[in-house]
């Protein structure tokens, strides 16, 4: 049985609902047109997102992608300001300047979605070089996808980091699938971990979607990283339940394929996990769920009633 | 000339293609999830039915070796079509395209042809924010060996994108995505070409030029209709590609109306309707101006993401009214 | 002010570098080979030795994750200096600077703040041909969130360099390698601050304006004052910063001499001197002009590598004067 | 002893020794000021150009480097018009509009040294693209540096290449430098070889300064990769005696390692191997030598007698 405490199951198992409520929403939305713009959304992502960022000190940094929403719940988001910026309202993250792709919160360690594949991977390494510079003691957890490792900006950024020993994790949320092109059309290789010998550094395989076994590979990862030993490659395996965006047939894949994976749901997994081990009852869980769904409800009335960014910030903040 | 159809933007690229692709084995198109997917826009739907895996090939996301691949294919005898996704993401892509693409038939003393085409849309107008919603094209436009198009017509990305698939030399071909779904007549001449540098007047007129391209044209057209109504009889050129450039066509425009505005989407500083302003205000064009030059274009900010706000980072029609306005003193 | 002393533009550079790492720990530089080698131009030679390895940093041959990296630093507190070896390898670090160093601030609704300088040296004229000779400052000008500078003398690179330090945005900081050993007196006051957006009249004159920036400065300033002796008064204007671009002080000289001359280094089509027409030809200076504007520009061609080819490929004294002469209708 | 013909490694005594005439010479010129422009000699790593070179078809493509005159001379070709190339007379390959960084003869197979580290390697795989889609049979070799595997352009171009199995051979000329950038500081690897991991493909390291194993390396892998078996990646180890470029202090190694890599030149090293097993004779030997530099003269001549390009030429060729 695990040693990772009652509390941080149970807020990771709140997260991961948070996530996936938000998303159920933020899809009913797109599907019905109410919202501009697309949205990548990462439904059967949750652990992957949720418990590698929980696993952080709250003072560490990430770096988002555009597939972020769990990613950023997991770092610890407040819900309404992030349903805002995805109806691009005043009080959202970015004052409705950023959407879905751009969620960030600087302060508070969240550096940012990227509308770029890979485009987030060199701002990490930099970061993980300002903490080594200035021996804060923080590190960064830098998400992106199996279809981003083929960008010469991962080669290019994991070197950096392994040659000057940056506290970075490089945290691959690898879903088999780039937009419609499998890992297995993309790369030569199984496993992308393995990756990470061009750049002597150790490289682990996990399975994304047991909230557990991420957590605990993360944590153990921050320390050793967190220590000064150099940068780590995980490969989160996982899967997307739903299209790469708002407009997807998904003719590259299976309907068997995707059920087989919505049957190992991380968020039931941590569910029966808990239920089983007596880390929480029923009702417990229960509630969490149901006050997920509330609170993303809140978050909607919330952006609903505020307002739309004043059409004079139109030109503001292009520079400091 | 054959019949014409009516058809969107969209399919008048994706006819080019096929047209092309039928007339010579040599052209092929990469690109991420340009096959089974259709391409993030859906261009090239139904292509890989058509000619296969081999000549409709997906790419994992590797802009710089996707163009410099192409590059040298088109160096060894293909004649590659790429698309970039997002014209955003030329970044990428610029070594292979600037340093190598287009320099290596002078670097070698004219001893090599590149013929390829880079396919990207650009503009903004779909939500999809500061990353996705760019227009680049006079970065191209300032590198020599470039070609660069920027249709704004169904029937112009035909003949245009049939061109440029012909051209010995590498041609960026701008799409724009808010056109993707317009429709036009779009002829069906299997030799239906365009020639790159042609420009076209897309409405005669005779008080004002109004000079534009791309996305804007339609707009240009609809305000320069109401006009005409009001009595403000507007010349509309369209140079349809900026590299190389009519020029003649809108200098004498502009001799001819004594006035003119120059709209485009790009964001104002450095866009290359201020390349236009310059080659007017240096030409024999300049001592026939009535009033100063007038640039409409799109303000200097990143595109954001809400939809008024994204609205309203490019020139509108009541913006290109009032600027037509303008320079007629009125 | 303290002090001045002679020195050379590139060593006006280190000072500038210097005496700011010197002031604010934050500051630090990387780039290939900078350290031990001291930059491929000599720039930063020594400095490893007062600052160490830590703050002098040689980095892999990887421009993308370089820039990339200087973002994510700035973002979190440092004010890094990065070191682009030629400016024609900006090519791989378009993405780490024009979609993400650049847009961050809007993008996350003004809450970051990108304090980066990106050096790189630019233009031709050292033999090197076509891929290490470019001068694509007017790529940087289209893209808002940048700010470009362009210094013409040791004492500008000084000024502006620590400015471009100070200051809380990514700037493009572009060095002139041909201009490296010219030497100048500078200023030895270490808060000797040139803010990012003011021009200077290099030379006063009433006949006609030339406006000009970087290597070409030095040419049009030796042909105004031949030409003084000669009886034409010429206002030589050098923005210094392209991006802000102090446009009162072009269009103010305009509008005194009623003729203008402009001169830059960069390919002519796309050019930044093309933006600066467009400028004055849409502003009140318009109605003062006596002449067509004239724009003296490197022809749209990559550079070649023989010499008297490579010269002959950007403005000339010769060419300078003939221009001059011909705005002036003589 | 070598099965390779006594006809072969005459003829690859014969280029080592013109690339090694033809850069004293060029050397000679820069050091004077005689040349405009910098320049990237290869000097010590002869064996690694020109034995890699001649273990192709004569139909087989290259794609060379800024440090790139041994390989080219290894492709077969002309002297004279190369040393014009390098005087920037109209004679020359680019018509004098190149210089040493961009020979190139595109007919011949060589697709043009480059100014930009890592620039060649996506334009080998497209060519390597052309020779697939169009059955040519024909191979691409492709040259760079160690530095250079440091570039996203490495990386996304073998990832491409492995994917679609492309008949392409990189070839990494490790010289222990990226400039003044020691490969021990710029990768956290010791074997360059190893990337090939990332990306499902056969890496082999050789030493660079025995003619003979690049030979017969390059032979062996070229008939590997011409079957339609996917790219190859070698590193070859090897050393440039000179400074990076035209000016370069060197203060980043030692005179010791200098001349410890002199001691083990590649010339001096197959010239005793022939002599040793009765390949050739001394005189035999000595002669070829004489002809090389006979030969480079004879191209500085001609490179003399060569007429500056007009200067209407300067807008010519921008355009097809
Ligand atoms: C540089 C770049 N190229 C292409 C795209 C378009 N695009 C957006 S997401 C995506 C797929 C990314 O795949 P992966 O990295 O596996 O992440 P996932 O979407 O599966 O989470 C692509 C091709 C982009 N945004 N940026
Ligand atoms: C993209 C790029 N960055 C930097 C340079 C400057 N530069 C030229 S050669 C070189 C070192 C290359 O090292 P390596 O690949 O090992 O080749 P070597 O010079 O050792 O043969 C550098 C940094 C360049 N030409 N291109
Ligand atoms: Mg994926
Ligand atoms: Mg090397």
């Amino acid at each position: 049985m695990t040693d990772i405490s009652r509390e941080i199951l149970l807020e990771i198992y709140k997260r991961m609902n948070e996530a996936r409520a938000f998303e159920n929403k933020v899809s009913y939305f797109f599907a019905r047109g109410m919202v501009h713009g697309t949205t990548h959304l990462s439904i059967g992502q949750e652990a992957s997102g949720v418990a590698s960022c929980m696993a952080l000190r709250e003072d560490d940094y990430i770096t988002s992608t555009h597939r972020g929403h769990s990613q950023v719940i997991g770092k610890g988001i407040d819900l309404n300001r992030m349903m805002a910026e995805l109806l691009g309202k005043y009080t959202g993250y970015c004052k409705g300047k950023g959407g879905s792709m751009h969620i960030a919160d600087v302060e508070a360690g969240n550096l940012g979605a990227n509308g770029v594949v890979g485009g987030g991977i060199p701002i990490a390494v930099g970061a993980a070089l300002t903490q080594q510079m200035k021996k804060t003691g923080r590190i960064v957890l830098c998400f992106f996808g199996d279809g981003a490792t083929n960008e010469g900006s991962f080669h290019e950024s994991v070197n950096l980091a392994s040659i000057w020993k940056l506290p970075v994790i490089f945290f691959c949320e690898n879903n088999l699938y780039g937009m419609s092109m499998p890992q297995s059309k993309s790369m030569n290789i199984e496993n992308i971990a393995d990756r990470a010998k061009a750049y002597g550094i150790p490289g682990y395989i996990i399975d994304g979607n047991d909230a557990i076994e991420v957590y605990k590979t993360v944590k153990e990862v921050a320390e050793y990283v967190r220590n000064g030993n150099g940068p780590v490659l995980i490969e989160s395996r996982t899967y997307r339940w739903l299209g790469h965006s708002k407009s997807d047939a998904q003719v590259y894949r299976t309907k068997e394929e995707v059920e087989e994976w919505k049957a190992k749901c991380p968020i039931k997994r941590l569910r029966n996990y808990m239920l089983e081990n007596n880390f929480a009852s029923q009702e417990e869980l229960d509630k969490i769920e149901k006050k997920a769904v509330e609170d993303i409800e809140k978050a909607v009335e919330f952006a609903n009633q505020s307002p739309e960014p004043p059409l004079e910030t139109l030109t503001e903040d292009v520079y400091a | 000339m054959k019949d014409m159809k009516e058809m969107t933007y969209k399919d008048a690229v994706k006819l080019a293609m096929c047209e092309e692709m039928r007339r010579d084995e040599n052209v092929f198109l990469m690109g991420e999830d340009v096959g089974l997917y259709g391409g993030a826009f859906g261009v090239s739907v139904g292509m890989i039915e058509e000619f296969g895996e081999e000549r409709v090939r997906d790419t994992p996301i590797s802009e710089a070796a996707i163009t410099g691949a192409a590059a040298g294919a088109a160096v060894t005898g293909m004649r590659p079509i790429v698309e970039i996704m997002f014209m955003d993401f030329t970044t990428i892509a610029m070594d292979a395209l600037v340093n190598q693409a287009a320099k290596m038939r002078y670097m070698f003393g004219g001893k090599a042809k590149v013929p390829m085409t880079l396919r990207c849309p650009g503009g903004s107008g779909t939500g999809a924010a500061a990353q996705h919603s760019q227009s680049l094209e006079a970065w191209f436009c300032h590198v020599p060996g470039l070609k660069v198009v920027v249709p704004g017509t169904p029937a112009d990305a035909k003949g245009l994108l049939k061109a440029a698939i012909r051209d010995d030399n590498p041609v960026v071909f701008v799409e724009q995505k808010t056109l993707y779904k317009e429709k036009g007549m779009v002829p069906l001449d299997e030799d239906f070409i365009i020639p790159l540098g042609k420009g076209e007047i897309k409405k005669e007129g005779s008080d004002v030029t109004v000079v534009t391209y791309g996305r804007m044209l339609p707009r240009v057209l609809r305000v320069a209709e109401e006009l005409e109504k009001e009595g403000i009889s507007v010349e509309v050129v369209d140079p349809r590609t900026l590299v190389p450039l009519d020029k003649e066509l809108i200098i004498n425009s502009v001799i001819k109306t004594g006035r003119v505005v120059l709209v485009n989407e790009a964001c104002k500083t450095g866009g290359f309707i201020g390349e236009i302003a310059a080659i007017i205000a240096e030409s024999e064009a300049f001592d026939y101006l009535d009033a100063p030059i007038v640039r409409l274009a799109g303000l200097d900010i990143p595109i954001p993401y809400n939809p008024r706000l994204e609205a309203a980072a490019v020139p509108s029609e009541e913006q290109i009214r009032a600027g037509i306005m303008k320079v007629m003193n009125r």
